[in-house]
């Protein structure tokens, strides 16, 4: 399964030193249960169900900020994708329907985060 | 016909477990001209080296072949062992069957029969080998640094202590380098212009030591021990001889708008300057950049008030030529450009600064006089966060991939000394890892935390955001589990530091070579830190590598000791291994010349018998065996064959290409 | 076929000494594998590597011939492997224009730290030499093993 | 033209300006003409012919005759001027020595062109525009000039005249040539198919080594292949490997160095296509390292004794279009 | 006498070819005249002659002698003689069929080269007489007639025939075996032969008078001063020497593959300057000395040692292919000015 997530990924999550800066610039801190470092870590200790049964995994906005800002490139939003298709591919749950989509709607949050966000987790 | 003896190294079980080393001197003894093989345990040894030399007087040995190590290992030991017996030293080839056979395979047969031709191929050359006898040159007894920082005064002072002129070379208008804009040093605490000026004032006052400030080096031509230097003086306007460093025209000069580098544009200077009260040497230089005199022709305020009138508005650049033994790089480092961390706000808020620039807000010779206040308005800060490794370990694209080694110490000092001035502040800092080995660095940084009560978090700032004259800093914190945001009055970052700019050009200049961060190459990264790979350069200080003050200083010592080890020899042996043409066969066609990276190649005129009793001239080439370094490129750019190398001649390279390939 | 099942390619390493010469002695120091088929000759510099070298090595019976130099940029002697990068494109182009495969040459820029480089290279060399089969367009008969 | 060159020949002389008129002699037909040395007006006036038959490149005889005493008169045309100034950058030819009279020249004609159209016993051979008038022992034949050009005048890539004391007719232009035609259009094959066109053309070959010594470029004092010490000195090509191996070292040394005047393929007896190695450098020094013309001016470097820090690798061989071998 | 119809010449061929390999003038690649061997498809040319002559077939190139091997410190002699088989070469005219006897003179006489010796038993040669000459032929200077060559069988051809006379027991033989021939007259080759004497008589180098050279002026001629401006333009190329039916020069050379040695000899040329290089040098330095041996050899040498016949056949092919054209006929007329 790791390995599935690194291929789907193509992120090495060895490169990653700890240093937290992507949980430093991560906005969706307190929605989340894993944070950006600890994906990186759970991927490279084998914690993927957990990850999979992560609600957090689905908070995550896609905003690539942690990319942005990850000294040694190791791109932890790529994983959390990587693992949110896994789960997709594996259970192909419905995860976002139309009626989520009303209370959502945030002034702030670009309109096609949601229109992708609602191809991605629709059934 | 050479008489060869081969001699095949077990190098105790390093060959002998993977190649057959009885076997191999067996069939190399069949190889022609081979009249005597053997093997044993280690032939590096002394009983090893005994027993070559007995084996050159009792078998009359004219070529010697041994099977052993890498020549780049112990090449050198053998052909010292032979020339001792009698032997020229360039009648030895080592064939390598350790490192490029015995330890890459694992199957004897295969290890055995790739020795045995790695074998041929050795005798093979040797069977074309002559005799070479390397020349000598003579050593320039004066040595160049370029650099005037700790590092290149440290070794100036002692070159010249041991008696050799040196001269330094320092871009800038004084000498001293980043240490001067240092406040206090760690982990002692000790004011590093009460270190550093006495250095710098000896430097001036040695009189073996010249010092061209404000100056270049242009350009370097020649070969260890004879470096031939052009140093660009670049024009201050001021002549050095007169100029008493009064200061008068630094007071008087109406344009005020300059920023000030020393303080590393926190303030503003005069367009004619001294950069800071205790230069070396201390003499005012005009800014051709804001000078109005120089740009506009209107002003001349300097050169009224100068009592000594040694304002000069026609200076023009100069060039010196020299001529140096030895050439000593120390170009430093410098903090590197924030632009691409925009995420701290660098550009945004002059409250977010770099170390450097916060050392020049706590120094009392500084644009606050000492006082720690904020750049934007002066208040005295009281949150500030400091952000640790910004630059440092990063991927490539991010930034530098190395450890900038200092920040560590720098910060905790920086907090320390925050606190114990200002106990009022919270500070912050902000790290990935705390890298504290050296000589009570641990136990510093401990008291940073301990006594001085600065909040160590492991953690990374995500981001700064200036708000309403705060700086919102969103941070995590790794071990509490938390995402922080916390109001700063100031961030500081540890910017990464990189070699200097001009550390690239001088590199191709000296054909010293460089690492991919422009850092100089050692020539052995653990048995010769000091020295380039091109003889005749020594490195000191940041220019290798991230360091302190004391690894500098030692480092600037050991580069010292190095240069004087050379400038005690009258002469140095050159290497014979050089290009030589063939003049009977040289068309003078200058091909060669366009290639030598030396300027080893020059042109003759010489008379030649022609047919029938008739005499030609013709033009053909010389080669200095002094300049040439017998890299071949000429070998290859001629034509007709003419030059060739000696020690890698063509037969010789195709005798081994023959015996590799039969 | 079985030429190819049998086929023990001989290939020629030019290493120039300060920068590939020891990266092969590293590769060595690492215990990293690479074929015994590869046999390294020293150079002082790439730019030592006469195209009549890399000929002669085929004409003995060398299947693949690769040269092997300091980065450009790195070269000991400043420039060296500048030129020896022309000299051999244009050589290895004028071959692959007299229909020699490509394959066959090779340069490849291994400094002394980059042991696992050169070992790699060299499997990667030999396994595409193996696919090549034994050296036909440019050999000479009378050198023939057979 | 002939009448202006001949005159300018005796010019020379009379008025001292040289002592020696180089340039090309009468022979036993009207096409074998050989290069000679004229010290007299009578020999001049007997013997100095210019027809669409002075093919030969007259440039690299000014080797030995620059050394000589004396000044030497040379008609170049525009192709051997290139020749001549790639030898004054090699320090080869004297220039003191040398008075150079530029020719004009609007393409020569080939003696194995004419015969290859069915032309036997070919007595004379008449100008008159497009049209040539061919008499034979066995009849009268008309040929189209533009089919019996020289491959390199059918290709021209100059007609200016590089290096000259003086000029007869008119200085002329550097052309758009589609002399890499014939190149491309082997490039364009599979390796199997250049291979084949190699071996089929190179097995021709008998070492007279007549190409070299015709070669301005190829003017070493002793040749690697006449020397002991090289290695690859033979005499005889004695296995299909000796031919590619001195084809292609000579084509190597000449690279960079080679005007592309056609010589080689003039000259070779077994009308092996030469000039196309040598072409295959050119155009590839031309699109790895800018356009090159050799002899072109005294100051641009060679490119093999050139480089730029980004320059291609020797991979792009391997990368670049074409059927991979 | 025989002949054949021209379109079944191939007929002819593939009769002679399953008995013996058989050598006919067929172009090459680049349209030149070359001695192919012959297999179905194979096509005589229409060229006068080929570029290289005849003589490759009896003294080829290049030609093993001997193999040395050389293991541990021994050295052991392997015999390596190309093996030479019987075989026929058509289309000989009478200039390169003449050479066979210049080269014959050479190699023949004590000590026997036994190389080319068994080469001209094994080989069978069928002329062709020439019905178009081209301008620079100048056999007849050398008394061989065109339009009647020698060699084991002569031909004849014109539009529709080729006629086919045995000369010798072993042309005899194989015209026996042939039955695709059939007999005609004599006379039937009257009128082919006229008319290329009518033509030949026509040649422009008909003139080229060498009497003189008979007369021993050796030293005379060594001495004209004309040499040095004749060998003036000379390049020291091999072409003459290599297109020569006549030239008879080689040079013996190893060739060490690293596990034995080969010793084959190759041809050389006078005009090349490691000609004869001995350990002193050499003792024809310049180009003029090289040249003047070259025709020296052929018109003063060879014609003192050997009744008066000279060392050329007047087939042309120096003056078609010398890169300068400088040729024995333009040698020989300068040097007869300096003998009147």
């Amino acid at each position: 399964m790791m390995e599935t997530i690194r291929r789907i990924s193509g992120v090495n999550p060895r490169k990653c030193m700890k240093c937290g800066k992507c949980t430093a610039s991560c906005p969706a801190y307190d929605e989340m249960e894993f944070h950006p470092h600890q994906f990186v870590d759970m991927v490279e200790t084998g914690r993927i169900e957990e990850l999979m049964q992560s609600k957090g995994i689905y908070t995550c906005l896609s905003c690539f900020a942690c990319v942005e800002r990850c000294p040694r490139s190791v791109e932890p939003a790529k994983l959390i994708e990587a693992v949110r298709l896994a789960v997709l591919r594996q259970q192909n749950e419905n995860h976002l329907t139309a009626n989520d989509i009303a209370e959502k709607l945030d002034p702030e949050l670009p309109q096609q985060a949601i229109t992708s966000a609602f191809r991605k987790y629709r059934k | 016909m050479q008489r060869i003896g081969v001699f095949v190294c077990w190098c105790g079980s390093n060959i002998a477990a993977t190649v057959d080393v009885e076997k191999v001197s067996q069939v190399l003894a069949q190889e022609p001209g081979v009249v005597f093989s053997t093997n044993y345990q280690y032939m590096c040894s002394q009983a090893g080296q005994e027993m070559i030399q007995e084996s050159i007087h009792k078998y009359q040995l004219t070529g010697v072949v041994i099977c052993s190590c890498s020549p780049r290992m112990h090449e050198a030991t053998f052909r010292k062992t032979c020339e001792k017996a009698g032997l020229n030293a360039h009648m030895v080839e080592i064939a390598n069957i350790r490192e490029q056979c015995s330890w890459i395979h694992k199957d004897m047969a295969t290890g055995t029969e790739k020795a045995v031709i790695l074998g041929r191929a050795a005798i093979a050359k040797v069977h074309l080998n002559a005799p070479l006898t390397a020349g000598q040159s003579p050593v320039k007894k004066r040595a160049l640094v370029i650099g005037g920082g700790i590092a290149g005064i440290q070794t100036a002072l002692d070159i010249a202590d041991a008696g050799f002129d040196v001269d330094i070379v320092e871009k800038q208008p004084t000498i001293g380098g980043k240490m001067t804009q240092i406040d206090k040093t760690f982990p002692t605490l000790d004011c590093a212009a009460c270190i550093l000026t006495p250095k710098m004032v000896d430097a001036a006052q040695h009189e073996k030591i010249h010092i061209y400030s404000y100056a270049e080096v242009e350009k370097v031509k020649g070969f260890v021990g004879n470096f031939q230097v052009t140093i660009k003086k670049k024009a201050r306007y001021v002549d050095e001889t007169k100029c008493t460093g009064c200061g008068l025209c630094t007071e008087k000069c109406p344009q005020k708008k300059v920023p000030n580098a020393f303080n590393l544009g926190l303030d503003n200077r005069r367009a004619i300057y001294i950069p800071f009260a205790q230069a070396v040497p201390k003499i005012a230089t005009i800014d051709a950049d804001y000078c109005t005199m120089l740009k506009s022709g209107k002003c001349g305020v300097c050169s009224k008030v100068c009592t000594a009138g040694a304002i000069d508005y026609k200076q023009t650049d100069t060039y010196i030529e020299e001529e140096y033994g030895a050439i000593v790089v120390a170009t430093g480092f410098n903090p590197i450009k924030l632009d691409k961390y925009d995420e701290f706000a660098y550009s945004q808020s002059p409250d977010v600064v770099t170390s450097l620039e916060f050392e020049r807000l706590m120094n009392a010779a500084g644009p606050t006089g000492g006082t720690l206040l904020r750049p934007s308005d002066g208040a005295h800060p009281h949150t500030i966060v400091f952000v640790q490794c910004v630059g440092s370990r990063c991927d490539d694209e991010k930034g530098k991939p190395y450890c900038s080694k200092i920040c560590c110490m720098y910060t905790a000092k920086h907090a320390m000394l925050c606190r114990e001035k200002y106990p009022d502040t919270d500070v912050y800092v902000f790290y990935i890892d705390v890298r504290t080995p050296g000589k009570n660095f641990d136990e510093f940084y401990r008291r940073a935390v301990e006594e001085y009560g600065v909040h160590y978090i492991k953690g990374m700032v995500g981001k700064v955001v200036p708000q309403d004259g705060k700086l919102k800093v969103q941070a995590s914190d790794l071990l509490g589990g938390s995402q922080l945001h916390i109001e700063a009055d100031m961030v500081v970052l540890a910017a990464a530091i990189e070699p200097d700019e001009t550390a690239r050009p001088l590199a191709t200049m000296l054909t010293a070579s460089m690492d991919t961060n422009d850092f100089f190459t050692e020539a052995h990264p653990k048995l010769r830190p000091v020295e380039s790979p091109t003889a005749g350069i020594f490195l000191s200080g940041a220019c290798q590598g991230p360091k302190d003050i004391p690894e500098t200083v030692a480092q600037a010592s050991a580069a010292a000791a190095k240069v004087i080890g050379l400038l005690c020899k009258d002469s140095l042996t050159c290497n014979p291994c050089t290009a030589q043409p063939d003049e009977l066969m040289c068309n003078g066609c200058s091909s060669c010349e366009k290639v030598c990276p030396y300027g080893a190649i020059t042109y003759a005129d010489k008379e030649f018998r022609g047919p029938n009793r008739t005499t030609l001239l013709r033009r053909v080439a010389q080669v200095n065996p002094a300049v040439c370094q017998g890299c071949g490129a000429c070998t290859v750019a001629c034509p007709s064959g003419a030059m060739d190398l000696k020690g890698f001649s063509n037969q010789q390279i195709m005798a081994e290409v023959d015996a590799i390939c039969r | 076929m079985s030429v190819t099942e049998n086929f023990k390619p001989t290939i020629v390493a030019f290493c120039c000494n300060w920068c590939s010469y020891a990266g092969a002695d590293l590769s060595g120091t690492n215990r990293l594998q690479y074929p015994a088929n590869v046999k390294i000759i020293r150079i002082p510099c790439s730019c030592r590597l006469n195209p009549m070298f890399v000929l002669r090595a085929f004409q003995k019976g060398a299947d693949g011939v690769i040269l092997c130099g300091c980065h450009p940029g790195d070269c000991h002697y400043t420039t060296g492997n500048y030129y020896a990068r022309r000299r051999m494109t244009l050589l290895f182009s004028l071959l692959d224009f007299m229909g020699i495969e490509r394959g066959r040459t090779r340069v490849e820029w291994v400094s002394a730290a980059e042991g696992a480089k050169f070992a790699a290279t060299m499997n990667e060399f030999t396994e595409t030499i193996m696919k090549l089969g034994p050296n036909r367009r440019l050999e000479d008969l009378r050198c023939r093993k057979d | 033209m002939q009448k202006r060159l001949k005159e300018k020949a005796l010019e020379l002389l009379s008025n001292c300006t040289v002592t020696r008129v180089l340039g090309w002699k009468t022979g036993e037909f009207f096409y074998d003409l050989t290069p000679a040395v004229f010290e007299t007006a009578e020999e001049v006036e007997k013997e100095f012919v210019y027809s669409g038959f002075s093919g030969a490149n007259l440039s690299k005889y000014l080797i030995q005759e620059s050394r000589k005493q004396g000044k030497v008169a040379v008609f170049l045309k525009p192709c051997d001027s290139y020749s001549f100034q790639q030898l004054l950058k090699e320090h080869r030819i004297l220039r003191e020595n040398v008075y150079v009279v530029g020719i004009s020249c609007n393409g020569l004609l080939d003696m194995e062109k004419i015969r290859a159209q069915g032309c036997e016993g070919v007595t004379a051979v008449t100008e008159d525009g497009d049209t040539l008038t061919v008499d034979t022992l066995y009849g009268t034949t008309k040929l189209s000039r533009n089919d019996c050009l020289l491959e390199r005048c059918a290709v021209c890539k100059s007609k200016k005249i590089v290096a000259f004391d003086e000029l007869i007719g008119e200085q002329g232009e550097e052309l758009e040539s589609n002399r890499f035609d014939r190149v491309a259009e082997l490039e364009a094959m599979t390796p199997e198919e250049r291979f084949a066109f190699w071996r089929e053309e190179l097995s021709r070959c008998i070492r007279c080594n007549a190409c070299r010594n015709v070669c301005p470029a190829c003017s070493c004092e002793k040749c690697v292949f006449d020397n002991e010490k090289s290695g690859v000195r033979n005499k005889a090509i004695a296995d299909s490997f000796e031919e590619n191996l001195f084809h292609i070292i000579r084509a190597f040394h000449v690279a960079g160095r080679c005007t592309d005047c056609g010589e080689c393929s003039r000259v070779c007896p077994q009308n092996i296509p030469l000039h196309l190695l040598n072409r295959k450098f050119i155009k590839d020094i031309n699109e790895f390292y800018g356009v090159y013309q050799a002899g072109a001016d005294m100051d641009t470097k060679s490119p093999l004794t050139d480089f730029t820090l980004d320059d291609c690798e020797p991979s792009i061989v391997h990368e670049r279009g074409g059927v991979q071998g | 006498m025989k002949r054949i119809a021209v379109e079944n010449l191939q007929s002819l061929f593939a009769a002679v070819s399953a008995k013996k390999q058989l050598y006919i003038p067929a172009d090459d690649s680049a349209g030149q005249a070359k001695f192919t061997l012959w297999s179905e498809g194979t096509v005589l040319t229409e060229k006068l002659n080929t570029v290289r002559s005849a003589k490759d077939l009896f003294f080829p190139q290049v030609e093993n002698l001997v193999n040395f091997k050389v293991s541990s410190k021994k050295i052991e002699i392997l015999e390596n003689r190309d093996s030479s088989e019987p075989f026929v070469v058509f289309g000989v005219r009478a200039c390169d069929c003449r050479s066979f006897d210049i080269l014959d003179t050479v190699f023949l006489s004590d000590p026997v080269d036994t190389y080319y010796q068994s080469r001209r038993e094994n080989g069978l040669v069928i002329t062709l007489a020439c019905n178009r000459p081209a301008e620079t032929c100048f056999c007849g200077v050398f008394g061989i007639d065109a339009s009647d060559p020698a060699g084991d069988v002569t031909c004849w051809m014109d539009k529709a025939y080729l006629y086919w006379r045995a000369n010798t027991e072993r042309g005899q033989e194989l015209t026996k075996s042939l039955s695709v021939l059939e007999d005609c007259d004599e006379s039937s080759v009257d009128a082919i032969r006229e008319a290329s004497k009518q033509i030949l008589q026509k040649l422009p180098l008909n003139d080229l008078d060498l009497t003189d050279f008979r007369e021993n002026k050796l030293l005379d001629v060594f001495n004209d001063s004309a040499w040095g401006e004749l060998s003036e333009s000379c390049l020291g190329c091999g072409t003459c020497t290599f297109v020569c039916p006549t030239c008879q020069c080689y040079d013996v050379q190893d060739f060490d593959n690293g596990r034995e040695v080969r010793r084959f000899r190759c041809w050389d040329s006078c005009m090349y300057s490691d000609f004869t290089m001995m350990a002193h040098g050499t003792n024809r330095p310049t180009q003029k000395e090289r040249f003047r041996q070259r025709f020296m050899h052929k018109l003063v040498y060879y014609p003192n040692n050997n009744n008066g016949v000279f060392g050329c056949v007047g087939c042309g092919r120096c003056l078609q292919k010398c890169p300068i054209h400088m040729n024995i006929v333009k040698v020989t007329k300068k040097l007869k000015e300096g003998m009147v």
